[in-house]
Parts: structure tokens; C-alpha cells; sequence
């Protein structure tokens, strides 16, 4: 089976700011990503969860798979988002199936 | 005096103040009782709906008086204004940096719509009849706090971000939209509307909200345990000298306008509760280098639970007392 | 005439179509608020098993008439048939694909449980009786036009795929079990039963609808929002003209049967009505390279709020007018 | 015996017993059927608090007689001792290893919740009272069954963690604080507090219950679809034989202790059922080697059944011969 | 801690589906696999989310973690089940503990 | 946008166990985790689904991303939780940023 090299970039951010992600990413020119519930956590500002929440409260999973040329540029348009925020990205090297797609 | 404490003694042993309680105890000894996030969000959708609902059949009830204009009027100042007080209170009785101070004024110029409802359902207990329409003012005073926050910051020269769409996302917060909109419904099909499902919406309303506590209990013990150290005693007393200066401020007002003895509570109430839903997620937004921790911790660890057991009793004996109602 | 527009004005101003208008205005506008999915589902479930359950003790109370096998056989044949009917009327009217109007015609043959128990509603509040095996037989017009249209794919040539453990797959759909398993609970245990767990599934029944249908105006608008250009004038004018078709062929075969007029109704709501959560779903397994955007606007989008507004009333006063009742 | 019979026959078709029943056949043939984890477990917190609740109403009704604290003290002895007994009978009775008789013997020494529900909810339908603070007795035979589990393990040589905390999870483990919080608000608050709000915890109650056992049903279907092959015909005489013997000490302690008729059923039920909620996450956390196939197999998949349908009839059957009421 | 090498692979896929791919990967010889909810996302078939659905409505995220040999056999399993249908697919490069168990 | 070299480490383990792998993560010293949800899965051990549950069953998917120099010490204090419990771990290479965050 045929497989492209492509990035996996994961960002866990606070999920008020998810909107403002994902029309990032669509600006910076993402095919598609999908979005992820995360349970809890901890970290630098202290321990989370979302047992009981009722706003809109924690953070999500980003997950964005991209041809590797298109990282830098993404990773621009992330960090703008992020800067001032909470949260953790990472990038993995991945490969996929139908490299058309991304 | 002892009137008062006796009413706060009732107030204390409802199942309501009881189920709170038990959250807050079981959140602090560590036990791992939680309620899932998604039947938390169903019960605050159900009371949203119900709180709501029933306001509009009121109002469709009673027909609009001339005060209703001059509540949503009154509501939307107050929201505005009540940050620039709690603003000055903060940099006064505590150390908290200007962003911070901004971030936790704009929650107590926002208002708590539970403790919103646990004050209409003391109304109910002892028989008082409330304005309906209190409900849409309690609606008006969720986001323009958050504005009058982002100015502080601003006029402190600090980097507040008016982003694009916040307006526009406060003003169609979910909330806001469910609560005004179940107030329409209500309003339009009246008691024939509320005989329909008040099986739904009246009957087992104590119940669900008895849950809701049990919930909001557990966050708040959640969060306390969480904050260890990061409030001083400074703020606390903030946390507890605001609402009573802003219930004051809400009395004044409410008699100016010429509210009903509840309707004065309510409003007493709707000035002296802090926002823990709304507000915060907006403060993530617009105010990203504020602490969560600090605002959480005053108006959801401290002000919530004083207004519940406490404030509540006291501002419906002011009330009354003022009024001789 | 005038009639049907009291009827039809009287019907938009309950409680459960201003709940839906909520939900349509509030996803339309982009407001934030939503419903959790488990407290969409747990709603689902509950309208299902109540609906059911009350189905069964109806039959349990009235006795099995003859009507009862006939009104089963009818519900199956329109069912298979409804959508050869879709499929002329689709290659007529629109511009879609085999494919496309294949998986649309599935739609329709099927049906729509939430108009189902909105119809039932509105004849309750007419105190309209019906017979309570309708339930049976919309839980018989679940699955067959999911065939029916699979078949029309494989007879023009298209690659339709009969997977194995399809046909189990649709028959033990979790809607379906639920609905006839609620039913023979019902049935069996009777009156009794009833009176057990009627403050449950009876007295909070349409409170629980609306906040149910808050839900779906969500979802509708939702999809109406992300399919802006998707479907075509055609497509919009079949989503009206297919119901009003339908709704007819129901009634004369409600009528042909002899079912009483609320049973008519219910006949002509079923067939009306078009499948928005088992048949997309199979579709996605059994037609993957239909486009779920053209069936969701339709079934979801334009004949949902169509016969939830207009089409009840309509049906209702041409079934009093044509059996007289 | 004919009467023992019918009594079963009535228990058989309840609503209750039938949704198992369902939710067992929709699992069993593979059905989609599911309820959401978010809604089972806010079910679960729902019938936790009512039972609580009521309980402790009950209690500040009829005040606390000297049998109070006989009962707490013999189901404590009860919880530690009941796992000897099956640890007992399984040596003798099947080949299991050491540490899954032990985990076994935790399931059986502890018990089930919803099993004293069903209980209550037939001796309320046959107008038996009985007395509040059997819910406190269920709470405390929660935990200490697990201790002697560890115990004889570590008695064998075997590897039990008696983990640091383990102790302190276990007595704060959520159910456990919920039902005795529940039972303190409703002790406190008594009638007064029933009134406010027993059109939600007393009204809907066997409603919810229906589809809390539909969930049951759903998820015991699926471990005994699992589970082929992994129990062997011992062990299930085994999970039927130790409810019958833990029955009739149930009866013998409750006797001595002087409860009512009622109250006897309950502690027989209390013996009788085995856990399967708490005591599974238990199990591991301290005997991860033993298999959860089997403990949940014999716990939920035979015991639990056999106790519903069967058992509670014929425990109540038999306190009423005995006891002459 | 010896770790070995092996390969990490990510399928989102329509939730109706699911069955079918992991009857798929049980058929290819997986000793394991594990459904990650997904909450939304975005790509070529445009944007969605699981909120207030009723349906079987959405995507799940499932991941399976494989010796390196198995797969290939195991990206011609999956493509079988995911061709005609919405989905993505990205393989890592990852290393496991207990080699034995996959 | 500079990125800095980290691990990812994905364990998937019994819910019962979450406070205590977290706890052991911490003592390890990392600086942050991610907690998200598993719906269902196969394994050794059968099939599993978290749909009805009530009690604390199921998986959950602990993330955490570290210094490479961590890994070691992070894998045997992850191995000492797991060792006697149903659970998978897997290790991949990944880049972050902000790496005064790790
Ligand atoms: N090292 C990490 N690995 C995985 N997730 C992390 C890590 N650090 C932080 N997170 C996640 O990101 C959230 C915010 O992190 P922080 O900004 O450090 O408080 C935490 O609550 C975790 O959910
Ligand atoms: N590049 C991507 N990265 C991550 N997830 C994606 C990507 N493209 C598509 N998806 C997910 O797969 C779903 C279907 O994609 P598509 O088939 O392109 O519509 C989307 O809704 C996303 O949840
Ligand atoms: N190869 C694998 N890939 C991904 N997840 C796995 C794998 N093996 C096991 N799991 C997950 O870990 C759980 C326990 O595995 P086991 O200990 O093999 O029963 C399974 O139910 C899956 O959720
Ligand atoms: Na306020
Ligand atoms: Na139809
Ligand atoms: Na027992």
C-alpha cells in the first residue's frame, strides 16, 4: 500500500479557544483536522478536570495531519493562537494513505 | 436579628443548601464522586429552560407593567457599572495586579443564574411573588461586565484584546439565548403553555436543582482544594463585602424603580452573585494572562456559597425590613 | 379553510414548535449553545421507550383488532413501495444522481419517530383518540425502504453493496428494539404497569419533547448553515411535494383499513414523515458515495419543520374533513 | 408453594423485571442498543440520592429505634464474614485459583445497590413497610467485603496489595458517600423536605428504574456474550447457591435483631446480592490477577438475575411464612 | 526498559463503520485496538460535530499499535473497509513495551 | 518556529488506575499529562465497551510528552503501575514547542 510522509500535529488547548484554532488552522490552509475530548490533566497551571462542568470549561485534542512542507506555516498561525494561552503542541512524522487528500 | 438568623437557620437545612454542602464536603475529603460533564450540562440546561419558561408566563400573566423597561434598563447600567466598584474595592483590599483585579471584577458585575434560582425558590417556599420579567433583566446583566473588564484593562494601558466576534459570541452565548428564548416561549404560550409541560418544568424543578448543587458543590470543593495559597485573605473579604455592597446598591435600585418586595430581592441578588459559567470562558479569551484560579476560587469557592446560605436570607430580610413589606 | 389556519396557528404556538424555532434560530444565528449527545440520546431513548410502552398498554386495553394485522402489512408495503414513489418523483424534479436520489428516496419511505410523537401529541390535545399500535406500525416502516432503495441502485447498475449482516444489522437497530420492546413491555403488563411508571413517561412527556426538539432545530440548522448551495430549488420543492404525496396515500389507506380518524392521522404523519437517524446511518454503510449533505437538508432540513408546523394540522383537518369526524 | 409461585409470576411481569429482560435479549442478539455512559451513571446517581433520601425521611419519621444500631453493627459483621462463606463454597464447589475465589467472595460479602431497589420497590407495591435506615445498613456492607478478600488471600500466601489509600478510596468511594449524604440531607430535612421534592426522587422513580435495568440488562447481555466458556457450570451453581445460603442467615441476623417484616427482606436481599459496581474497580486495583471475566459473570451475568427475578419473591415469600406477617 | 519497535496506526473513520473496521483488523491478525471518540472536525466533505446528535452520527478515532511486519497487510485491510468512505489514516513510527502482547 | 526534541508517551490503562499512573507520573517528575477518553477496545483480555457502564470501567489514554532524557526513568515508574495490569504503552518520537515547557 502506498504512503505519503505527511506531519501529525497535536495541539491540547483550552477549549474556549477552539473556534479560534480551527478557523486558524482553515486560514492557514489545513485540509481538515479533527477534534478530540480530553478528560483531564495537569500541568504548569495546576490540575483540571471536566467531571461536573458545566461551561465550557478544560481543554480539547487539535489533531491535524499535513503534507511537511506545510508545517512552518502552520506552526506560525498555532503559535498565535496559543501564545498567551494554555496549552502543549507537538508535531510527529507520520505517513497516510491517499496523499491527495492533504 | 433573630428573625434573620431563623430564617438563615431554614435556609440552611433545605435539601438544596444541603445537597451543596454535601458536594463540598465530599470534594474536600477526596472522595471520587463526580457527576459526568454531559448530565451536568443537561441539568443546567433543563433549569435554563424552566427558569426561563415560567418568567415568560408570568409576565404573559401579569402584562408588561411600565418597570419592566426601567428593570432591563437598570439591569444592563448595573452590569456595566458594578466591575468599576468592585474594580476599585479590589485594588484597595487586595495586591492583585490590574489584569487579574479586571478579570475577577468583570465576573461580579455578571450575575449567577443559580443563585438566581435558589433565591426564587426561597420566594416560593415563604409565598413572595416576584416580578416574571426578572428573569430577562437577570439575561441582560450576563456580558456587559465582561465589556466594562476589557475598558479597565485598557484604561490601565494594559493589553486587553477587543478581539473580532467577542461581542457578538457574549451576546449569543448559549446561556443567554436558551434563557431568553424559553422566556418568549413562556411569554407567548402563556398558562396554557406552562399547563402543558409544568409537569416537566415545575414539579420536579427542586429536585433537578438539588442535583445542580450537589454538582456545583463538588466544583467548588474541586476548585478550593486546587487553590491552596493562591488567594489572600484580602480577597476573601472582598469576595464577601462585594456582594453585600452590591445587594445594597440592587436594594436602591430596585425600590427607585418601584419593584415588588421579591422583585427587590431578586435584584438584590442578581448584583450581589458572581458569574463562574459565562464570564470565565470569556475571560480565557479576552484576558488569557488573567489566573483562573483567582477568580474561580472568589466568586464560585467564596461568594457563591455565601450568597446561598447566607446572603440570600439576609437580603430577603433587608427587604422586607426597608419595605415593611 | 379558515379552520385549518386557527388549526395550523394554534398548533405553531405550542410549546414544542417554538422549542424547535428556538433551536433552528439559535444554530442559524451561530449561537454556541448545544445539547451534550448522551443527553440528546438519553432523550431519545426515553421519548422511544414512553411512546412504546404507552403503544403496548393501548393495544393491552383495547384488545387486538382486526384492523391490527392490516394496519402492519400496509405499514410494510408503503415502506417498500413509498420510495419507488420518491424515485420518480426525485429523477423529475431534480437534477441528482441514481445514487443521490436513491439514498434520498430511502429517506422517505422510512420515518420520522419525532413527527410521530408530535402528531400524537396534537391529538391528544384535541383529546383525538388513535389506536395505539400505530407505534407497531411505524416501527415496522423503519427499515424496509432502506431495500427498496438499495434495490433501485442495483437495478440501474449502480454499486450498491447488500453487505452481510446488513438486513440484521437494520432489524435489531437499536430504535426499532427499543420501540417494540417498550411496546410488548407495555402490552403485558397493562394498565398496571402504566400506573407504575406513569408520572415517568407520561406526566413530564412533553416537557422532555421540547427540550428534544430545541435539540433537533439545533441540528437542523446546523445542517442548513454547512449545505448552503447543496440541494436545489428542485430538491427543496420534492422535500414539500413528497410529503403532501405521502400524507395522502396514507389516508387513503388509512381509510381503506378502517382506522379511526386520529389513526388516519398518524397513517398519513408516518408516511409523510422522512427517516433522519436510522436511515443515514445505513446509508452510510450501504451507499457510502451518496452525499449526506443532500438527504440530511431534506428529511432534516425542509420536511421535518414542514410537517412538524404545517403538515400536522393539514393532515388533521383533511382527515376530519374527508371521514366527516 | 402455589402462592410463592404467583407471587413470582406478578414480580415477573413488572415493568422493572421486563426492561432487564429486554435490554438482556436486545444484547444477547447483538442489537446497537445502547444507553450512553454519561446517562447510566447520572441514573444511577439519581436512584442513589432518592434511595438515600427516602431513607433518612423515613428514619426522622419514625425516629431511631435501638434496632439502629444492631443493624449497622450485624451488617458489618455480615460484609466481612459473608466472603468466607463463599470462599468456602467456591473451593468447594468449582476449581477457581486462590485469588479469583477471593476476588469472587469480595462480589458476594458486598452488595447490590439496585437489587435493594427492585426489593423496596415490590414491598412498596405490596404496601410492606419497612425500615428507613436499611439503606444505611446497605452502605455500610459496601467496603468491608473487600478487606476480607485481601485478607484471605494474604491468609494463602498470595500476593494482595493492601495498597497505601486503598482503605480511605473504598470508604469514600462515590456511592457510598452519596447514599449516606442523601440519607443525612433526608434525615435532617424529613417530611418537609420529602415534600419539596418528591415529585422528583419519589414520583419518576420505578420510571427510571425501568430504564436503569434496560442498562443492566444491556450490559449483563454482553458479559455473558463475552463470557462463553469462562465460568464453568460449578461456579454458576455457586452464584446461585450463595445468595440462597446468604438468604437464610439474612433472615436468622434480621430475626435476632428484631426488624420488621420488611426489614428482614431487605437484609435477606442485602446478603443475597452481590456487587458488581463498586467491587469490580476495587478488585483492580488490589487483585489485578485475578480475571474480572469471572467475578462479573457470576456477580452481574447469574446472581443478579436470579435475584431479581427469583430471589426477591421467594425471600419475601419466605419471611412471611417464617415470621408469620 | 527494553522497548521494541513497532508501528502506530491512527484511522479516523465514520462511526457507522466501526464495526466493520475492527472486524477488518481482527481478520488482518491485530492483537488489539482501541476507539477514541471524536468530537468534531473538518475536511474535503466539509465540517461536523457529535453535539446533540442522536444518530450514530460522527467519526471515532481508532488506533492499533502493530509489529512492523504486519503492516502492510493490515493498511490493504483497512483501505478495504475505508475506500469508499470518509476517513483518514496515518501510520508512526512508535515503540511499545511488551513486545509479546502484539 | 524553532521545535525542540521531546517524546510522546501514549499509555493506554484501567480506569480504576488513572489516579495511580498519574500519581507515579508525577513523583517521575514530568511537568504535565493529558487524560482522554477510550470508548472501547479489544485486546487480550476480550472486547470491552464504556457504553451503560456505571462503575469506573473501561480504559483511559494517558498522554504525556517529556524531555527525551526523562524517558527511561519515566518508562519504569509508567512499567511498576502497569506491570500487573491490562494496559499498553507506546513511545514516539515528537517535537514541541516551547520547550522550557518539558
Ligand atoms: N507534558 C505534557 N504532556 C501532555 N499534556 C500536557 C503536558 N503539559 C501540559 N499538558 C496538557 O496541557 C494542559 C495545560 O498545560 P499547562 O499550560 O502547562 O498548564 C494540561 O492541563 C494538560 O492537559
Ligand atoms: N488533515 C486532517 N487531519 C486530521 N483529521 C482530518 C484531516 N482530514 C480529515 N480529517 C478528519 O476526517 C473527517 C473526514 O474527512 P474528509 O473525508 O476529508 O471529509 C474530518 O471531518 C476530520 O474529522
Ligand atoms: N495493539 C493494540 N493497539 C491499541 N490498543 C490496544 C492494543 N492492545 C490492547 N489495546 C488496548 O488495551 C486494552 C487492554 O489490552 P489487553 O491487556 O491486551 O487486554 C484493550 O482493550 C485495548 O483498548
Ligand atoms: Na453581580
Ligand atoms: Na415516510
Ligand atoms: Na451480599
Amino acid at each position: 500500500m502506498q504512503t505519503h510522509i505527511a506531519k501529525r500535529v497535536e495541539i491540547v488547548i483550552e477549549a474556549p479557544l477552539e473556534r479560534r484554532l480551527t478557523d486558524a488552522l482553515t486560514e492557514a490552509g489545513v485540509t481538515g483536522y479533527s477534534v478530540l475530548p480530553v478528560l483531564g490533566g495537569s500541568g504548569r497551571s495546576g490540575q483540571w478536570t471536566r467531571d461536573g462542568q458545566v461551561g465550557r470549561a478544560g481543554m480539547v485534542n487539535v489533531v491535524c495531519l499535513i503534507k511537511p512542507e506545510r508545517l512552518d506555516g502552520l506552526l506560525d498561525a498555532i503559535f498565535a493562537v496559543v501564545k498567551k494561552h494554555i496549552g502543549v503542541v507537538s508535531v510527529t512524522d507520520a505517513q497516510v494513505l491517499r496523499a491527495e487528500r492533504f | 436579628m433573630s428573625e434573620i438568623l431563623s430564617l438563615a437557620g431554614a435556609n440552611l437545612i433545605s435539601p438544596i443548601i444541603l445537597s451543596f454542602a454535601l458536594g463540598l464536603i465530599a470534594a474536600l475529603a477526596r472522595s471520587d464522586l463526580t457527576i459526568p460533564e454531559a448530565v451536568a450540562k443537561g441539568m443546567s440546561i433543563y433549569l435554563l429552560f424552566a427558569i426561563g419558561f415560567k418568567g415568560g408566563v408570568a409576565v404573559s400573566a401579569h402584562g408588561i407593567d411600565q418597570t419592566l423597561v426601567l428593570s432591563l434598563v437598570a439591569g444592563l447600567i448595573l452590569s456595566f457599572t458594578l466591575p468599576v466598584l468592585a474594580f476599585g474595592l479590589l485594588r484597595a483590599m487586595t495586591g492583585l495586579s490590574t489584569i487579574d483585579a479586571a478579570a475577577v471584577a468583570a465576573h461580579y458585575g455578571s450575575v449567577s443564574i443559580v443563585t438566581f434560582v435558589a433565591a426564587t425558590s426561597v420566594l416560593n417556599g415563604r409565598m413572595i411573588s416576584s416580578e416574571g420579567y426578572m428573569v430577562a433583566v437577570a439575561a441582560v446583566m450576563e456580558a456587559p461586565a465582561i465589556l466594562s473588564a476589557l475598558w479597565l484593562v485598557a484604561r490601565s494601558g494594559g493589553g486587553a484584546r477587543m478581539e473580532p466576534g467577542l461581542i457578538r459570541e457574549l451576546l449569543l452565548n448559549g446561556s443567554i439565548v436558551l434563557l431568553v428564548g424559553a422566556f418568549f416561549i413562556g411569554a407567548i404560550t402563556g398558562e396554557q403553555g406552562l399547563a402543558d409541560i409544568s409537569a416537566f418544568i415545575v414539579a420536579p424543578f427542586k429536585g433537578v436543582l438539588c442535583l445542580f448543587l450537589l454538582d456545583m458543590g463538588l466544583i467548588a470543593g474541586r476548585g478550593l482544594r486546587q487553590s491552596k495559597g493562591v488567594v489572600s485573605l484580602g480577597a476573601v473579604g472582598f469576595a464577601i463585602a462585594m456582594p453585600l455592597a452590591s445587594a445594597m446598591i440592587g436594594l436602591g435600585v430596585g425600590m427607585l424603580i418601584g419593584l415588588s418586595v421579591g422583585g427587590i430581592v431578586l435584584m438584590m441578588v442578581l448584583c450581589a452573585s458572581a458569574s463562574y459559567i459565562a464570564v470565565p470562558a470569556a475571560m480565557r479569551v479576552a484576558l488569557p494572562e488573567a489566573n483562573p484560579a483567582v477568580y474561580l476560587t472568589l466568586s464560585l469557592g467564596v461568594t457563591f456559597p455565601f450568597n446561598l446560605t447566607l446572603g440570600i436570607p439576609l437580603y430577603l430580610a433587608i427587604a422586607q425590613t426597608v419595605t415593611g413589606g
